[in-house]
Protein backbone atom coordinates (compact mmCIF):
# COMPACT_ATOMS: atom_id res chain seq x y z
CA UNK A 1 0.00 0.00 0.00
CA UNK A 2 3.03 2.13 0.26
CA UNK A 3 2.48 5.06 -2.03
CA UNK A 4 6.09 5.51 -3.66
CA UNK A 5 9.65 4.50 -2.59
CA UNK A 6 12.03 5.26 -4.27
CA UNK A 7 15.42 2.33 -3.82
CA UNK A 8 19.13 3.64 -5.24
CA UNK A 9 21.85 1.96 -7.18
CA UNK A 10 25.70 2.78 -8.30
CA UNK A 11 27.29 1.76 -11.32
CA UNK A 12 29.86 2.87 -13.33
CA UNK A 13 29.14 6.11 -12.07
CA UNK A 14 25.82 6.21 -12.93
CA UNK A 15 22.82 6.74 -10.62
CA UNK A 16 20.10 4.31 -10.98
CA UNK A 17 16.71 4.98 -9.62
CA UNK A 18 13.89 2.73 -8.99
CA UNK A 19 11.11 4.42 -8.16
CA UNK A 20 8.22 1.98 -6.70
CA UNK A 21 4.45 2.56 -6.82
CA UNK A 22 2.50 5.83 -7.90
CA UNK A 23 4.29 9.53 -8.55
CA UNK A 24 2.22 12.09 -8.18
CA UNK A 25 1.50 15.79 -6.22
CA UNK A 26 1.38 14.10 -3.21
CA UNK A 27 4.73 11.68 -3.78
CA UNK A 28 6.72 13.56 -5.75
CA UNK A 29 9.42 15.46 -3.66
CA UNK A 30 10.81 12.19 -2.62
CA UNK A 31 11.27 11.50 -6.23
CA UNK A 32 12.64 14.55 -6.84
CA UNK A 33 14.97 14.50 -3.66
CA UNK A 34 16.67 11.86 -5.04
CA UNK A 35 16.99 13.34 -8.12
CA UNK A 36 18.43 16.34 -6.34
CA UNK A 37 20.69 14.10 -3.96
CA UNK A 38 22.74 13.00 -7.43
CA UNK A 39 22.74 16.39 -8.57
CA UNK A 40 24.21 17.61 -5.36
CA UNK A 41 27.03 14.94 -5.12
CA UNK A 42 28.01 16.40 -8.98
CA UNK A 43 26.40 12.82 -10.88
CA UNK A 44 24.82 13.81 -13.93
CA UNK A 45 24.40 10.40 -15.41
CA UNK A 46 20.82 9.12 -14.60
CA UNK A 47 18.92 6.13 -14.98
CA UNK A 48 15.27 5.95 -13.93
CA UNK A 49 14.54 2.23 -13.93
CA UNK A 50 11.21 2.06 -14.04
CA UNK A 51 9.96 -1.39 -13.45
CA UNK A 52 8.38 -1.23 -9.93
CA UNK A 53 6.30 2.44 -11.56
CA UNK A 54 2.23 2.08 -11.61
CA UNK A 55 1.98 6.14 -12.82
CA UNK A 56 3.61 8.81 -13.06
CA UNK A 57 1.13 11.94 -13.30
CA UNK A 58 2.34 15.72 -14.55
CA UNK A 59 3.84 16.66 -11.62
CA UNK A 60 6.52 13.77 -11.80
CA UNK A 61 7.02 14.59 -15.43
CA UNK A 62 7.38 18.14 -14.42
CA UNK A 63 10.10 16.69 -11.75
CA UNK A 64 12.37 15.28 -14.64
CA UNK A 65 11.45 18.57 -16.93
CA UNK A 66 12.75 21.13 -13.98
CA UNK A 67 16.26 19.52 -13.98
CA UNK A 68 17.00 18.02 -17.46
CA UNK A 69 18.61 21.56 -18.25
CA UNK A 70 20.93 21.41 -15.66
CA UNK A 71 21.91 17.91 -15.95
CA UNK A 72 22.64 18.00 -19.75
CA UNK A 73 24.23 21.83 -19.49
CA UNK A 74 26.95 19.38 -17.12
CA UNK A 75 27.53 16.99 -20.04
CA UNK A 76 24.86 14.47 -18.07
CA UNK A 77 21.68 12.91 -18.91
CA UNK A 78 18.44 11.71 -17.50
CA UNK A 79 17.12 8.54 -19.18
CA UNK A 80 14.22 5.98 -19.22
CA UNK A 81 14.12 2.17 -19.09
CA UNK A 82 12.04 -0.56 -18.32
CA UNK A 83 8.57 1.38 -18.51
CA UNK A 84 5.75 -0.70 -18.30
CA UNK A 85 2.86 -0.20 -21.24
CA UNK A 86 1.17 2.29 -19.28
CA UNK A 87 3.95 4.45 -18.48
CA UNK A 88 5.57 4.18 -21.54
CA UNK A 89 2.20 4.94 -22.73
CA UNK A 90 2.44 7.91 -21.10
CA UNK A 91 5.65 9.23 -22.31
CA UNK A 92 3.97 8.68 -25.73
CA UNK A 93 1.34 10.57 -25.46
CA UNK A 94 3.00 13.81 -24.31
CA UNK A 95 5.77 13.44 -26.92
CA UNK A 96 8.31 13.01 -24.15
CA UNK A 97 9.37 9.99 -25.94
CA UNK A 98 11.22 12.94 -27.82
CA UNK A 99 12.76 14.78 -25.14
CA UNK A 100 14.03 11.63 -23.38
CA UNK A 101 15.80 8.61 -24.32
CA UNK A 102 13.73 5.58 -23.18
CA UNK A 103 15.41 2.14 -23.43
CA UNK A 104 13.36 -1.46 -23.02
CA UNK A 105 15.98 -2.52 -20.46
CA UNK A 106 18.08 -1.13 -17.98
CA UNK A 107 21.31 -2.82 -19.28
CA UNK A 108 20.89 -0.51 -22.36
CA UNK A 109 20.42 2.59 -20.67
CA UNK A 110 23.44 2.06 -18.94
CA UNK A 111 25.52 0.90 -21.83
CA UNK A 112 24.04 3.70 -23.56
CA UNK A 113 26.22 5.86 -21.83
CA UNK A 114 28.91 4.76 -23.04
CA UNK A 115 28.80 5.51 -26.63
CA UNK A 116 30.02 8.85 -25.32
CA UNK A 117 26.78 10.15 -25.99
CA UNK A 118 26.46 11.62 -22.76
CA UNK A 119 25.55 15.14 -24.23
CA UNK A 120 21.61 14.39 -23.84
CA UNK A 121 20.51 15.39 -27.23
CA UNK A 122 16.80 13.98 -27.66
CA UNK A 123 17.30 10.99 -29.86
CA UNK A 124 16.35 11.33 -33.53
CA UNK B 1 -24.74 13.47 -12.44
CA UNK B 2 -28.51 14.49 -14.23
CA UNK B 3 -31.05 13.14 -13.17
CA UNK B 4 -29.66 9.70 -11.22
CA UNK B 5 -27.45 9.06 -8.36
CA UNK B 6 -23.71 7.95 -9.29
CA UNK B 7 -22.84 4.32 -8.24
CA UNK B 8 -19.84 5.13 -6.23
CA UNK B 9 -19.26 8.86 -4.50
CA UNK B 10 -16.12 9.84 -2.71
CA UNK B 11 -15.45 12.61 -0.82
CA UNK B 12 -12.11 14.06 0.72
CA UNK B 13 -10.10 16.48 2.19
CA UNK B 14 -8.49 18.60 -0.69
CA UNK B 15 -4.79 17.20 0.64
CA UNK B 16 -2.95 15.47 -2.12
CA UNK B 17 -2.62 12.31 0.95
CA UNK B 18 -5.90 11.49 0.01
CA UNK B 19 -5.28 10.84 -4.02
CA UNK B 20 -4.45 7.47 -3.22
CA UNK B 21 -8.23 6.78 -1.58
CA UNK B 22 -8.92 8.30 -4.89
CA UNK B 23 -6.85 6.11 -7.14
CA UNK B 24 -8.13 3.34 -5.33
CA UNK B 25 -11.97 3.85 -5.90
CA UNK B 26 -11.18 4.66 -9.93
CA UNK B 27 -9.31 1.65 -10.15
CA UNK B 28 -11.78 -0.76 -8.34
CA UNK B 29 -14.75 0.97 -10.51
CA UNK B 30 -12.66 0.94 -13.84
CA UNK B 31 -12.23 -2.62 -13.05
CA UNK B 32 -15.67 -3.76 -12.34
CA UNK B 33 -16.42 -1.82 -15.35
CA UNK B 34 -14.40 -4.14 -17.44
CA UNK B 35 -11.20 -1.79 -18.09
CA UNK B 36 -8.48 -4.28 -17.51
CA UNK B 37 -5.27 -3.45 -15.64
CA UNK B 38 -3.04 -1.34 -17.14
CA UNK B 39 -6.11 1.03 -18.44
CA UNK B 40 -7.84 1.14 -14.90
CA UNK B 41 -4.45 2.79 -13.91
CA UNK B 42 -4.51 5.24 -16.84
CA UNK B 43 -8.22 6.08 -16.07
CA UNK B 44 -6.89 6.81 -11.98
CA UNK B 45 -4.38 9.03 -13.54
CA UNK B 46 -6.46 10.92 -15.35
CA UNK B 47 -8.62 11.59 -12.19
CA UNK B 48 -5.71 11.88 -10.11
CA UNK B 49 -4.74 15.18 -12.46
CA UNK B 50 -8.87 16.44 -12.04
CA UNK B 51 -8.31 15.86 -8.40
CA UNK B 52 -4.90 17.41 -7.93
CA UNK B 53 -6.12 20.45 -10.34
CA UNK B 54 -8.73 21.12 -7.74
CA UNK B 55 -6.72 20.93 -4.87
CA UNK B 56 -3.80 23.25 -6.62
CA UNK B 57 -6.10 25.50 -9.01
CA UNK B 58 -9.68 25.66 -7.44
CA UNK B 59 -8.51 25.85 -3.74
CA UNK B 60 -5.01 27.22 -4.16
CA UNK B 61 -3.84 25.12 -1.63
CA UNK B 62 -6.63 25.15 1.05
CA UNK B 63 -6.16 21.87 3.05
CA UNK B 64 -9.96 22.55 4.35
CA UNK B 65 -12.15 22.22 1.58
CA UNK B 66 -14.20 18.65 -0.44
CA UNK B 67 -13.20 17.02 -3.45
CA UNK B 68 -15.96 14.56 -4.43
CA UNK B 69 -15.70 12.27 -6.98
CA UNK B 70 -18.01 10.39 -8.48
CA UNK B 71 -18.12 6.94 -10.51
CA UNK B 72 -20.81 5.35 -12.53
CA UNK B 73 -20.96 2.96 -15.22
CA UNK B 74 -23.45 3.79 -17.98
CA UNK B 75 -24.29 1.64 -20.54
CA UNK B 76 -21.23 1.16 -22.76
CA UNK B 77 -19.26 3.65 -20.76
CA UNK B 78 -17.05 4.90 -17.49
CA UNK B 79 -18.06 8.63 -16.12
CA UNK B 80 -15.94 9.81 -13.44
CA UNK B 81 -17.43 13.94 -12.51
CA UNK B 82 -15.02 15.68 -9.93
CA UNK B 83 -16.50 17.81 -7.91
CA UNK B 84 -15.34 20.91 -6.11
CA UNK B 85 -16.71 24.41 -4.90
CA UNK B 86 -13.48 26.75 -5.17
CA UNK B 87 -12.87 28.78 -8.13
CA UNK B 88 -14.17 27.39 -11.49
CA UNK B 89 -11.63 26.69 -14.17
CA UNK B 90 -10.80 29.66 -17.14
CA UNK B 91 -11.21 27.49 -20.07
CA UNK B 92 -8.39 31.00 -21.94
CA UNK B 93 -6.54 30.04 -18.42
CA UNK B 94 -5.85 26.63 -19.70
CA UNK B 95 -2.19 26.68 -21.41
CA UNK B 96 -1.58 24.78 -25.00
CA UNK B 97 0.62 22.37 -25.03
CA UNK B 98 3.52 23.13 -26.51
CA UNK B 99 6.45 20.75 -26.67
CA UNK B 100 9.05 22.93 -28.11
CA UNK B 101 8.38 25.62 -24.95
CA UNK B 102 9.03 22.05 -22.48
CA UNK B 103 12.40 21.75 -23.26
CA UNK B 104 13.81 24.66 -24.12
CA UNK B 105 11.79 27.10 -21.11
CA UNK B 106 11.45 24.51 -18.80
CA UNK B 107 7.93 25.00 -18.98
CA UNK B 108 5.36 21.99 -17.12
CA UNK B 109 1.84 23.96 -17.12
CA UNK B 110 -0.82 22.60 -19.35
CA UNK B 111 0.21 18.59 -18.81
CA UNK B 112 -2.54 17.60 -16.41
CA UNK B 113 -4.70 18.62 -18.73
CA UNK B 114 -3.54 17.40 -21.95
CA UNK B 115 -3.35 14.16 -19.96
CA UNK B 116 -7.09 14.06 -19.28
CA UNK B 117 -8.03 14.88 -22.82
CA UNK B 118 -5.77 12.33 -24.07
CA UNK B 119 -6.68 9.38 -21.78
CA UNK B 120 -10.40 9.72 -21.60
CA UNK B 121 -12.77 10.20 -24.50
CA UNK B 122 -14.19 13.41 -23.42
CA UNK B 123 -13.30 15.70 -20.58
CA UNK B 124 -15.88 19.05 -19.77
CA UNK B 125 -16.16 21.72 -17.65
CA UNK B 126 -19.10 23.33 -16.26
CA UNK B 127 -20.59 25.38 -12.87
CA UNK B 128 -23.75 23.71 -11.33
CA UNK B 129 -25.61 25.14 -8.56
CA UNK B 130 -23.91 22.07 -6.42
CA UNK B 131 -20.47 23.13 -7.51
CA UNK B 132 -18.20 22.78 -10.40
CA UNK B 133 -17.89 19.45 -12.64
CA UNK B 134 -14.82 18.62 -14.30
CA UNK B 135 -16.95 15.16 -16.30
CA UNK B 136 -14.77 12.55 -17.50
CA UNK B 137 -16.07 9.84 -19.78
CA UNK B 138 -14.19 6.88 -21.17
CA UNK B 139 -15.96 4.37 -23.31
CA UNK B 140 -15.71 0.25 -21.93
CA UNK B 141 -13.94 -2.47 -23.35
CA UNK B 142 -16.22 -4.04 -25.82
CA UNK B 143 -16.24 -7.57 -23.66
CA UNK B 144 -16.58 -5.39 -20.21
CA UNK B 145 -20.06 -5.99 -18.49
CA UNK B 146 -20.49 -6.34 -14.92
CA UNK B 147 -21.10 -3.53 -12.77
CA UNK B 148 -24.22 -1.60 -13.40
CA UNK B 149 -24.65 -0.34 -10.37
CA UNK C 1 -20.52 12.51 13.22
CA UNK C 2 -22.43 14.30 15.33
CA UNK C 3 -21.69 18.38 14.65
CA UNK C 4 -18.29 18.22 12.77
CA UNK C 5 -17.92 16.23 8.85
CA UNK C 6 -16.02 13.44 8.53
CA UNK C 7 -12.82 13.48 6.37
CA UNK C 8 -13.75 10.77 4.27
CA UNK C 9 -17.13 9.68 3.12
CA UNK C 10 -17.45 6.94 0.37
CA UNK C 11 -20.70 6.40 -0.47
CA UNK C 12 -21.82 2.72 -2.73
CA UNK C 13 -24.19 0.59 -4.16
CA UNK C 14 -25.21 -2.40 -1.94
CA UNK C 15 -23.67 -4.87 -3.50
CA UNK C 16 -21.04 -7.08 -2.04
CA UNK C 17 -18.33 -6.24 -4.98
CA UNK C 18 -18.17 -2.47 -3.88
CA UNK C 19 -16.79 -4.50 -0.43
CA UNK C 20 -13.61 -4.19 -2.10
CA UNK C 21 -13.54 0.10 -2.47
CA UNK C 22 -14.27 -0.30 0.77
CA UNK C 23 -11.54 -2.06 2.44
CA UNK C 24 -9.50 0.06 0.11
CA UNK C 25 -10.49 3.37 1.86
CA UNK C 26 -10.68 2.32 4.67
CA UNK C 27 -6.87 1.00 4.84
CA UNK C 28 -5.75 4.25 3.39
CA UNK C 29 -7.72 5.91 6.41
CA UNK C 30 -5.95 3.69 8.89
CA UNK C 31 -2.07 3.95 7.76
CA UNK C 32 -2.82 8.04 7.52
CA UNK C 33 -3.99 7.72 11.28
CA UNK C 34 -0.82 6.05 12.11
CA UNK C 35 -1.66 2.27 11.87
CA UNK C 36 0.32 -0.22 10.54
CA UNK C 37 -0.50 -2.65 7.70
CA UNK C 38 -1.73 -5.78 9.77
CA UNK C 39 -3.66 -3.39 11.82
CA UNK C 40 -4.96 -1.62 8.60
CA UNK C 41 -5.98 -5.53 7.80
CA UNK C 42 -7.96 -6.04 10.43
CA UNK C 43 -9.61 -2.98 10.78
CA UNK C 44 -10.72 -3.25 6.85
CA UNK C 45 -11.83 -6.16 8.30
CA UNK C 46 -14.24 -4.71 10.66
CA UNK C 47 -15.63 -2.88 8.16
CA UNK C 48 -16.27 -5.21 5.89
CA UNK C 49 -17.86 -7.54 8.24
CA UNK C 50 -20.01 -4.18 9.14
CA UNK C 51 -20.85 -3.22 5.64
CA UNK C 52 -21.60 -6.90 4.85
CA UNK C 53 -24.30 -7.20 7.38
CA UNK C 54 -25.66 -3.98 5.85
CA UNK C 55 -26.05 -5.87 2.88
CA UNK C 56 -27.50 -9.05 4.20
CA UNK C 57 -29.58 -7.86 7.14
CA UNK C 58 -30.50 -3.99 6.74
CA UNK C 59 -31.23 -4.54 2.88
CA UNK C 60 -31.83 -8.50 2.98
CA UNK C 61 -29.83 -8.57 0.12
CA UNK C 62 -31.41 -5.75 -2.06
CA UNK C 63 -28.59 -4.48 -4.52
CA UNK C 64 -29.93 -1.16 -5.01
CA UNK C 65 -29.88 0.35 -1.85
CA UNK C 66 -26.54 2.64 -0.57
CA UNK C 67 -23.86 1.71 1.82
CA UNK C 68 -22.17 4.80 3.39
CA UNK C 69 -18.73 4.52 4.89
CA UNK C 70 -17.72 7.62 6.82
CA UNK C 71 -14.14 7.54 8.34
CA UNK C 72 -12.34 9.97 10.82
CA UNK C 73 -9.72 10.94 12.75
CA UNK C 74 -10.35 12.81 16.23
CA UNK C 75 -7.41 13.39 18.01
CA UNK C 76 -6.13 9.93 19.30
CA UNK C 77 -8.84 7.84 17.42
CA UNK C 78 -9.58 6.47 14.38
CA UNK C 79 -13.86 6.72 13.69
CA UNK C 80 -15.82 4.59 11.46
CA UNK C 81 -19.92 4.85 10.61
CA UNK C 82 -21.22 2.25 8.15
CA UNK C 83 -24.57 3.95 7.78
CA UNK C 84 -27.68 2.39 5.87
CA UNK C 85 -31.26 3.43 5.65
CA UNK C 86 -32.74 0.14 5.82
CA UNK C 87 -34.22 -2.29 8.54
CA UNK C 88 -32.14 -1.48 11.91
CA UNK C 89 -30.15 -3.83 14.30
CA UNK C 90 -32.76 -5.37 16.83
CA UNK C 91 -30.30 -6.06 19.32
CA UNK C 92 -32.25 -9.12 20.60
CA UNK C 93 -31.81 -10.84 17.41
CA UNK C 94 -27.64 -10.73 17.74
CA UNK C 95 -26.93 -13.79 18.87
CA UNK C 96 -24.03 -14.75 21.32
CA UNK C 97 -21.21 -16.60 20.40
CA UNK C 98 -20.76 -19.88 21.74
CA UNK C 99 -17.60 -21.39 20.39
CA UNK C 100 -18.87 -25.59 20.98
CA UNK C 101 -22.14 -25.16 18.76
CA UNK C 102 -19.87 -23.87 15.86
CA UNK C 103 -18.36 -27.58 16.09
CA UNK C 104 -22.08 -29.39 16.82
CA UNK C 105 -24.23 -26.94 15.27
CA UNK C 106 -21.95 -25.89 12.39
CA UNK C 107 -23.35 -22.47 14.12
CA UNK C 108 -21.75 -19.66 12.21
CA UNK C 109 -23.92 -16.93 13.04
CA UNK C 110 -22.67 -13.78 15.26
CA UNK C 111 -18.90 -14.28 14.20
CA UNK C 112 -19.39 -11.15 12.15
CA UNK C 113 -20.72 -8.94 15.27
CA UNK C 114 -17.89 -10.58 17.35
CA UNK C 115 -15.11 -10.03 15.11
CA UNK C 116 -15.74 -6.40 14.84
CA UNK C 117 -16.00 -6.44 18.96
CA UNK C 118 -12.85 -7.35 19.28
CA UNK C 119 -10.81 -5.77 16.41
CA UNK C 120 -12.19 -2.31 17.54
CA UNK C 121 -12.49 -0.31 21.03
CA UNK C 122 -15.78 0.39 20.85
CA UNK C 123 -18.93 -0.43 18.71
CA UNK C 124 -22.08 1.07 19.00
CA UNK C 125 -25.47 0.91 17.01
CA UNK C 126 -27.93 3.80 16.91
CA UNK C 127 -31.07 5.10 14.84
CA UNK C 128 -30.76 8.64 13.46
CA UNK C 129 -32.95 10.37 10.81
CA UNK C 130 -30.30 10.01 8.47
CA UNK C 131 -30.65 6.41 9.06
CA UNK C 132 -29.26 3.42 10.96
CA UNK C 133 -25.91 3.79 12.48
CA UNK C 134 -22.86 1.64 13.23
CA UNK C 135 -20.58 3.42 14.76
CA UNK C 136 -16.71 2.09 15.16
CA UNK C 137 -13.72 3.75 17.32
CA UNK C 138 -10.32 2.57 17.71
CA UNK C 139 -7.75 4.17 19.77
CA UNK C 140 -4.94 5.60 17.24
CA UNK C 141 -1.30 3.60 17.65
CA UNK C 142 0.79 6.19 20.32
CA UNK C 143 3.38 7.07 17.99
CA UNK C 144 0.70 7.68 14.80
CA UNK C 145 0.07 11.67 14.05
CA UNK C 146 -0.49 12.01 10.13
CA UNK C 147 -3.84 12.90 9.08
CA UNK C 148 -5.76 15.64 10.69
CA UNK C 149 -8.02 16.41 8.48
CA UNK D 1 -6.02 -5.48 -7.22
CA UNK D 2 -7.32 -8.97 -7.85
CA UNK D 3 -9.54 -9.85 -4.74
CA UNK D 4 -9.00 -13.25 -4.36
CA UNK D 5 -7.16 -15.90 -6.57
CA UNK D 6 -6.69 -19.26 -4.92
CA UNK D 7 -4.17 -22.03 -6.71
CA UNK D 8 -4.27 -25.69 -5.34
CA UNK D 9 -1.75 -28.33 -5.93
CA UNK D 10 -1.42 -31.95 -4.51
CA UNK D 11 1.17 -33.65 -2.63
CA UNK D 12 1.15 -37.30 -0.95
CA UNK D 13 -2.81 -37.65 -1.68
CA UNK D 14 -2.87 -34.07 0.27
CA UNK D 15 -4.76 -30.94 -0.94
CA UNK D 16 -2.79 -27.52 -0.21
CA UNK D 17 -5.14 -24.59 -1.71
CA UNK D 18 -3.07 -21.49 -1.90
CA UNK D 19 -6.04 -18.40 -0.74
CA UNK D 20 -4.28 -15.30 -1.87
CA UNK D 21 -6.03 -11.97 -0.99
CA UNK D 22 -9.00 -11.12 0.89
CA UNK D 23 -11.93 -13.77 1.31
CA UNK D 24 -14.87 -11.95 1.83
CA UNK D 25 -18.91 -12.35 0.97
CA UNK D 26 -18.28 -11.07 -1.90
CA UNK D 27 -15.02 -13.50 -2.52
CA UNK D 28 -16.16 -16.38 -0.71
CA UNK D 29 -17.80 -18.57 -3.36
CA UNK D 30 -14.47 -19.24 -5.45
CA UNK D 31 -12.76 -20.41 -2.16
CA UNK D 32 -16.08 -22.79 -1.46
CA UNK D 33 -15.71 -24.16 -4.43
CA UNK D 34 -12.48 -24.95 -4.54
CA UNK D 35 -12.87 -26.99 -1.26
CA UNK D 36 -15.89 -28.12 -2.58
CA UNK D 37 -14.25 -30.08 -5.87
CA UNK D 38 -12.12 -31.65 -3.54
CA UNK D 39 -14.74 -33.46 -1.59
CA UNK D 40 -16.49 -34.10 -5.19
CA UNK D 41 -13.24 -36.13 -5.31
CA UNK D 42 -12.86 -37.76 -2.36
CA UNK D 43 -10.34 -35.91 -1.31
CA UNK D 44 -10.50 -35.36 2.51
CA UNK D 45 -7.13 -34.21 3.24
CA UNK D 46 -7.23 -30.51 3.00
CA UNK D 47 -4.41 -28.11 3.99
CA UNK D 48 -4.94 -24.05 3.61
CA UNK D 49 -1.82 -22.23 3.16
CA UNK D 50 -2.30 -18.84 3.70
CA UNK D 51 0.92 -17.19 2.86
CA UNK D 52 -1.11 -14.92 0.89
CA UNK D 53 -3.97 -14.37 2.69
CA UNK D 54 -4.65 -10.93 3.79
CA UNK D 55 -7.70 -11.06 5.59
CA UNK D 56 -10.47 -13.76 5.86
CA UNK D 57 -13.91 -12.50 6.82
CA UNK D 58 -16.21 -14.33 9.08
CA UNK D 59 -17.63 -15.96 5.45
CA UNK D 60 -14.68 -17.60 4.92
CA UNK D 61 -14.79 -18.66 8.67
CA UNK D 62 -18.45 -19.81 7.43
CA UNK D 63 -17.14 -21.68 4.59
CA UNK D 64 -14.55 -23.76 6.55
CA UNK D 65 -17.17 -24.53 9.49
CA UNK D 66 -19.89 -25.70 6.69
CA UNK D 67 -17.55 -28.80 5.59
CA UNK D 68 -15.55 -29.78 8.49
CA UNK D 69 -17.99 -32.05 10.09
CA UNK D 70 -18.11 -33.73 6.11
CA UNK D 71 -14.27 -33.84 6.31
CA UNK D 72 -13.70 -35.35 9.62
CA UNK D 73 -16.78 -37.93 8.83
CA UNK D 74 -15.15 -39.42 6.22
CA UNK D 75 -11.89 -39.82 8.38
CA UNK D 76 -10.00 -36.75 6.88
CA UNK D 77 -9.40 -32.87 8.13
CA UNK D 78 -8.82 -28.86 6.83
CA UNK D 79 -5.83 -27.61 8.05
CA UNK D 80 -3.85 -24.36 7.89
CA UNK D 81 -0.56 -23.27 7.58
CA UNK D 82 1.53 -20.63 7.52
CA UNK D 83 -1.12 -17.65 8.44
CA UNK D 84 0.39 -13.89 8.65
CA UNK D 85 -0.42 -12.72 11.86
CA UNK D 86 -3.25 -10.32 11.03
CA UNK D 87 -4.90 -14.01 9.78
CA UNK D 88 -3.93 -15.94 12.71
CA UNK D 89 -5.21 -13.15 15.30
CA UNK D 90 -8.77 -13.40 13.97
CA UNK D 91 -8.43 -17.57 14.42
CA UNK D 92 -7.39 -16.72 17.84
CA UNK D 93 -9.56 -13.69 18.71
CA UNK D 94 -12.45 -16.14 17.48
CA UNK D 95 -11.36 -19.51 19.71
CA UNK D 96 -10.88 -21.07 16.28
CA UNK D 97 -7.03 -22.49 16.95
CA UNK D 98 -8.96 -24.73 19.49
CA UNK D 99 -11.25 -25.65 16.53
CA UNK D 100 -8.66 -26.59 13.70
CA UNK D 101 -5.09 -27.22 13.73
CA UNK D 102 -2.59 -24.34 12.34
CA UNK D 103 0.86 -25.04 11.65
CA UNK D 104 3.81 -22.50 11.21
CA UNK D 105 4.73 -23.67 8.00
CA UNK D 106 2.50 -25.80 5.04
CA UNK D 107 5.42 -28.65 5.35
CA UNK D 108 4.71 -29.44 8.61
CA UNK D 109 0.79 -29.43 8.01
CA UNK D 110 1.72 -31.70 5.29
CA UNK D 111 3.69 -33.90 7.56
CA UNK D 112 1.16 -33.93 10.52
CA UNK D 113 -1.28 -35.80 8.34
CA UNK D 114 1.67 -38.87 8.30
CA UNK D 115 1.08 -39.36 11.86
CA UNK D 116 -1.83 -40.82 11.51
CA UNK D 117 -3.71 -38.22 12.91
CA UNK D 118 -6.25 -37.84 10.08
CA UNK D 119 -9.39 -38.07 12.45
CA UNK D 120 -9.29 -34.44 12.96
CA UNK D 121 -10.24 -34.45 16.18
CA UNK D 122 -8.96 -30.68 17.26
CA UNK D 123 -5.72 -30.32 19.07
CA UNK D 124 -5.41 -30.48 23.07
N1 LIG E 1 -10.03 22.46 -11.36
C1 LIG E 1 -9.50 23.61 -11.82
N2 LIG E 1 -9.94 24.80 -11.32
C2 LIG E 1 -9.42 25.96 -11.77
N3 LIG E 1 -8.45 26.05 -12.72
C3 LIG E 1 -7.97 24.92 -13.24
C4 LIG E 1 -8.46 23.65 -12.84
N4 LIG E 1 -7.82 22.69 -13.54
C5 LIG E 1 -6.96 23.35 -14.35
N5 LIG E 1 -7.04 24.69 -14.19
C6 LIG E 1 -6.26 25.71 -14.95
O1 LIG E 1 -5.69 25.06 -16.07
C7 LIG E 1 -4.25 25.17 -16.05
C8 LIG E 1 -3.61 23.91 -16.64
O2 LIG E 1 -3.76 22.82 -15.76
P1 LIG E 1 -2.80 21.56 -15.93
O3 LIG E 1 -2.81 21.17 -17.36
O4 LIG E 1 -3.21 20.54 -15.00
O5 LIG E 1 -1.33 22.08 -15.62
P2 LIG E 1 -0.77 22.67 -14.24
O6 LIG E 1 -1.67 22.19 -13.15
O7 LIG E 1 0.61 22.10 -14.16
O8 LIG E 1 -0.78 24.17 -14.40
C9 LIG E 1 -3.91 25.45 -14.63
O9 LIG E 1 -2.68 26.11 -14.49
C10 LIG E 1 -5.10 26.26 -14.15
O10 LIG E 1 -4.95 27.61 -14.53
N1 LIG F 1 -26.57 -3.87 9.95
C1 LIG F 1 -27.47 -4.76 10.48
N2 LIG F 1 -28.80 -4.56 10.34
C2 LIG F 1 -29.68 -5.43 10.87
N3 LIG F 1 -29.34 -6.54 11.55
C3 LIG F 1 -28.03 -6.81 11.73
C4 LIG F 1 -27.02 -5.93 11.20
N4 LIG F 1 -25.83 -6.44 11.56
C5 LIG F 1 -26.09 -7.57 12.24
N5 LIG F 1 -27.40 -7.81 12.36
C6 LIG F 1 -28.03 -8.94 13.09
O1 LIG F 1 -27.04 -9.53 13.91
C7 LIG F 1 -26.85 -10.92 13.57
C8 LIG F 1 -25.40 -11.32 13.74
O2 LIG F 1 -24.58 -10.74 12.74
P1 LIG F 1 -23.15 -11.36 12.43
O3 LIG F 1 -22.44 -11.51 13.73
O4 LIG F 1 -22.45 -10.53 11.43
O5 LIG F 1 -23.42 -12.83 11.89
P2 LIG F 1 -24.18 -13.26 10.56
O6 LIG F 1 -24.17 -12.08 9.63
O7 LIG F 1 -23.38 -14.40 10.04
O8 LIG F 1 -25.56 -13.65 10.98
C9 LIG F 1 -27.37 -11.05 12.16
O9 LIG F 1 -27.79 -12.34 11.87
C10 LIG F 1 -28.52 -10.03 12.17
O10 LIG F 1 -29.67 -10.58 12.73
Amino acid sequence: MTELSVDRRELEGIVLLYPRGFINAHTVRLFEGEIQKALDEGRYRIVVSGAGLKYIASAGLGAIMGVVEEIRTNGGDIRLADLNETVRNIFDILGFNHLYRIFPSEIEAILSFREGGETGSPPA
Amino acid sequence: MSGRRPALVLRVPSRTEYLAAIRDVTRRMAELAGFDGGEADQLALAVDEAATNVIEHAYHGAADRRVEVRLDVRGDELRVEVVDDGEGVDPRAVPQVDLRRYASERRTGGLGMHLMGRIMDSVTFRRTAGGNVCCMVKRRPAAGSGAAP
